[in-house]
């Protein structure tokens, strides 16, 4: 059938699709965000959309982050369906009170009377060097703030079909996607589909330790679970794709057959994503632990310029290697009741 | 009964502004009343002194207009034709509330009614006002957005930015700045170099009008005009309402702030009985209209009363509804 | 000595002495936030400090979080030690850029060549009434932002000790002041003192199990633990006061003790601080743990406005009682290594 | 050697003003040279065409005073008279570079030259020129501080905060918007509803002027008034620059924008150019003094390129310094 036809594009591809396809499907979608109509995005993703939809549903904004995303609200409370672009997720800096003082809360605080159907997205551009400024990997901010759904895809297809999960939804939404990432390409069929919101992938099967990784680190744990394959070491990878909610069955099934768990992230160590999945496993797998899990994030320091500064403070290959190799050797001591 | 939404093009009906005026500054009134006996937490700003602003602006409004609001937003509410019992009940955080106790007096909701959210956030709206008009023209409706903010918001950089975007949108929004000469404990003066917030509608390309905000009459024709502006397509307009904050900044908040002097003058001008004073000097309305108008305000305020005191505090477990809007969300996924 | 003479005062009387001796102390230090001088501050931090200093170091600003942020980073940047104020905490959303973009990160991508002495503190007013928008305990968006230094006192004397030596430090520090705390009074000694940033205190020691409580925590654990005492569980209360850097030795070496962990803090629970120290503690102490960490903390939920609403999601004793209790009950099948 | 730096009160040297801008002009089109050599990371953005505003507004200043910049800022810091070496070797993220490798091009700092840093925020630096400037004065300096940005930079809530911020603590500032033409790829034109962004200084009481920025003279006349007002304690002032982006946003995002006749039109009007037409004319240079300030400009960039591209890459360790600024912090603790 070929509505379902395999082809191999990028991210930034499959992003476009997603947003083509769903301004066709409903008019209530539109688009605003800098740079975005006649550049089609800094990135592509909006390419095309102006010359297809008119200016009236995608709009080159002003350079003001904070309106446009009050913007994209009032919107959403009339029953549009507004998709904003930061232009890096660093300017959400300039939107917080949007985001969290409204765009997470007016539901919860009219008691249920509006919804509030907003997706902002961007990208994190660390590992280019444009240093601390348009590096960082924000998502635990979000995922700490009740009301908004937080979605990294790290694949195409997932990328395709969380987009346009998220803009069906009718809750207040973030998809923050990995600059780097945009131009890895991968399988996506023709056709529309959906990637459920609130449900992992587990990108690759494996008995030994369990890999929970997000956006960039998913690439990353896949890279050390081939690597250690020759090794005899069994590797799951599981990427939760919606950060919140947190699909946290399907690790804690992963936990109970592999009894270990490191968890990759590129956001700074404090109070990352990775020490909040490392604190619900706890809670909730506590007798399948043979060893304390293992985070790998992003050092607590800005993201630097130059190369071999960045390199030193993202989370590379042989960090994840040495964590996974680390909880092997430990595991091997079992913690038991008693 | 109790709006004060005229149809567009007529002009103000003077026993229903009165109504309007009357019921918003009883129901503040009983609020710093209920405040002080402790029914109410947090805090309540009342709009008292501020009535006509409300109540001129929608009355210019139809049905299918929309306002966004502020702290001080029961005026807004009242003038836009909400149930002061619903209200009242908000304001006590019970069950039958708007917001069924979640919002609370600052937070007060209605979309039934166009009323799109009470905001804690000073300068908040701007930006939702111009995306909920700009979005309403792009579904082909003629709607048309008043967005209510104070003099203090208009320091904040989202009215700039807000500003700027209807600007280049067309965006059918009537700015109406309600300038009370005060921002809690500073005065206006203090805070910006220049006489009439209006000015500042000139760095954006729309039009800017100063009104006296204690005259509803004059506070409607400034929004008449700026309705229609609107809804012609032809953008926003800054409608600066210049008033005086009677009372204190907050049930909450009761330091001392304007002279005695300044009080004294403004009560002179006090724009409830600045509109009766005219209404029987035109004709409009008698003295027993008056009378029995206020009564039907109080009568309205005393049913509320009695309907919120009564009414039951939530239940607890609701406090986990609400958050997300997808019914298959779980609890555990609330949670999550 | 009549310059240690111990009185018994507010937290907020405390944080209002240490405004009046380092502004004395050192004529660099200024005030700038909304309502801080005619009025004092809407909870009486700033009292006095207009007719003392004048108008010029004292100064009520327009309603601009992000440009009084901002003018205090400006001002740090040339040698001023600005103390801004932010009327409720919450409307640091509208402050986020200066405050992540610039002020964490100037020094660090000047490549060391500036030093930025900011304070900015406020109050978080849950348990009050004021509803979602003006009751959020968001320091864990903070101890995620590398640069910045976070602090949450629980004592007046933590407060004023705390504030002046967060003056004195040439790093951006964030003050978080829980209000209903502001009139909770205790010791506080005349004249000058400062608490060291970085080193917690133990409020009360014990054997059996070690609460690590922030803010509002603190007294709940304090009030669990004497509750407790006749039971014969012996709980001992660390209060980090730093939360950024975090003082781990402490809270490891009471674990050494204990084997037990519950932490309290009044943030919303995903992505919370809560996360953070059970993370850090498992990487710092798996082995001295005989059973899972408990976090306490609001619910994953805005603050609602109604009392009965507001309790339900915000932590109480009684939730601190059971966690207590479940580690008590839990830890007895102690985890060993095998 | 290199500065543009006059002593206030005098009058612009033409041949100072012409060695600035031509250093400016060829450092940027070194920078995109080594850019496409892969010799750069991440982006950086020429300041080609704009050299008049920042050599005309910073001859303006004394050595007391401060500047503040934008992510297009090589051509601030060229003629506030930073070290071109050590530019380039933190565009190209080198040990030698003003920020050890851990700024790049749009974080270069001098605080030893006044210059308090480049920012990668769109708008992110008016509030620090407010504070810088006033934090100055109240200890007793009479700095004043420019506060250079863009067009779009103008639509930011923090150039309206700013400026209101400015306007009340009457801070020495001059805020400079450099309007040329373009946001990215956005025109200036579309973005907001106004001739002159100048105009909006009316918004908060001070004045606000447009210049021709491309014509170093007038830049520089327009700064000689705003910076007396400035220090004299009457505030702030507004000065639009207009000028035209003559080559792409960035080395990165090189898409086009400007139509060949416009590009044409501005290539007429270059400042470099103009200027020495105009020098000629008046006899303040001759053919002889231009070819030689072009040589020693080229030189000194031949100089910069030659130390940036040979100096050492920084050690990986040190990415971890400059986080905190005590010294009794530890490793740990950075991280913690
Ligand atoms: C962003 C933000 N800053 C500060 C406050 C605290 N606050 C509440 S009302 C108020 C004064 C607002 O003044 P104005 O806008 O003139 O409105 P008014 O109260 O006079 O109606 C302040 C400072 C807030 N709620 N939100
Ligand atoms: C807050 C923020 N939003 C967006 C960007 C991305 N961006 C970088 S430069 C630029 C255009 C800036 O235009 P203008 O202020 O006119 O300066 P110019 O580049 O023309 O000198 C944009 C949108 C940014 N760096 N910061
Ligand atoms: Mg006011
Ligand atoms: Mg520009």
């Amino acid at each position: 059938m070929s509505e379902n036809m395999m082809r191999t594009i990028s991210m930034s591809e499959a992003l476009n699709e997603a947003m083509h396809e769903e301004m066709e499907r409903d008019d209530r979608v539109f688009a605003i965000g800098e740079d975005i109509a006649r550049n089609g995005g800094l990135f592509g993703v909006t390419k095309g959309l102006l010359p297809r939809f008119g200016a009236a549903r995608v709009i080159d904004s002003p350079i003001s982050e904070a309106a446009i995303s009050g913007a994209g609200v009032g919107a959403a409370l009339v029953g549009s369906r507004p998709v904003v672009e930061l232009q890096h997720f660093d300017f959400v800096t300039l939107a917080m009170d949007q985001l969290v003082n409204h765009a997470a809360k007016w539901r919860y605080m009219s008691g249920g009377a509006v919804t509030v159907p907003l997706v902002v997205r961007g990208p994190i551009a660390n590992g280019v060097g444009l240093a601390a400024q348009h590096s960082q990997s924000l998502e635990s901010w979000f995922v700490h703030t009740p009301g908004l759904v937080v979605i990294m895809p790290s694949t195409p297809y997932d990328a395709k079909g969380l987009l346009k999960a998220a803009i069906r939804d009718d809750n207040p939404t973030l998809m923050l996607e990995k600059r780097l990432l945009y131009t890895r390409t991968g399988e996506v069929p023709t056709g529309d589909y959906v990637v459920p919101i609130g449900v992992a992938d587990v990108k690759r099967e494996g008995d030994d330790v369990t890999v929970v990784a997000i956006s960039g680190g998913v690439p990353l744990a896949l890279q050390v679970a081939r690597k250690l394959e020759p090794e005899g070491i069994d590797v799951e990878v599981i990427d939760p794709r919606t950060l919140k909610p947190l699909d946290l069955d399907t690790i804690v099934t992963s936990i109970a057959k592999t009894g270990r768990l490191v968890v990759v992230s590129e956001g700074a160590r404090a109070g990352g994503y990775a020490s909040e999945v490392v604190a619900r496993v706890i809670d909730a797998a506590w007798g399948s632990l043979r060893t304390a899990p293992i985070r790998v994030t992003a050092a607590d320091t800005p993201i630097p310029y130059a190369g071999p500064l960045e390199r030193e403070v993202l989370p590379q290959v042989h960090d994840v290697m040495t964590a996974v190799r680390n909880v092997m050797e430990k595991g091997r001591t079992q913690h038991v009741a008693v | 009964m109790t709006s004060g939404r005229a149809t567009p093009g007529t002009t103000l009906d003077a026993g229903d502004a009165l109504f309007t005026m009357q019921l918003i500054r009883y129901f503040d009134e009983r609020v710093v009343e209920l405040y002080n006996q402790k029914l109410v937490r947090g805090s309540a700003h009342p709009y008292i002194g501020m009535e006509a602003i409300a109540t001129g602006i929608i009355s210019a409004l139809g049905d299918q207009d929309l306002i966004t609001s502020t702290h001080r937003g029961h005026g807004h509410c009242l003038a836009r034709g909400l149930d002061p019992s619903r209200m009242l009940a908000e304001v006590l955080g019970r069950k039958s509330g708007y917001c069924r106790g979640k919002g609370g007096s600052m937070h007060i909701t209605a979309m039934e009614h166009g009323m799109l959210g009470a905001d804690g956030i000073v300068g908040g709206s701007h930006a939702i006002a111009v995306g909920a008009a700009y979005a309403s023209r792009l579904q082909g409706r003629d709607t048309v957005v008043a967005c209510f903010f104070g003099d203090g918001a208009a320091n904040e950089g989202s009215f700039h930015e807000a500003c700027n975007l209807a600007s280049v949108l067309d965006a059918p929004v009537v700015f109406v700045c309600e300038n009370n000469g005060w921002a809690l404990s500073t005065r206006a003066s203090s805070t910006m170099r220049i006489d009439d917030i209006s000015t500042r509608a000139a760095g954006y390309g729309f039009p800017g009008v100063t009104v006296d905000g204690n005259d509803v009459h004059a506070v409607r024709a400034a929004a008449d005009e700026a309705v229609a502006r609107a809804r012609s397509g032809a953008g926003p307009t800054l409608i600066e309402a210049k008033t005086h904050r009677m009372s204190a900044h907050s049930a909450f908040a009761t330091g001392e702030t304007s002279t005695t002097e300044e009080l004294a003058a403004w009560a002179e001008r006090d724009p409830i009985e600045a509109l009766v004073r005219r209404s029987i000097s035109t004709g409009e309305l008698t003295d027993e209209a008056v009378a029995e108008t206020r009564v039907r305000a109080r009568a309205a305020i005393e049913a509320a009363t009695e309907h919120a005191v009564n009414d039951e505090q939530p239940d607890p477990e609701t406090a986990f509804e609400d958050v997300y809007a997808s019914s298959h969300w779980t609890k555990e996924m609330r949670l999550a």
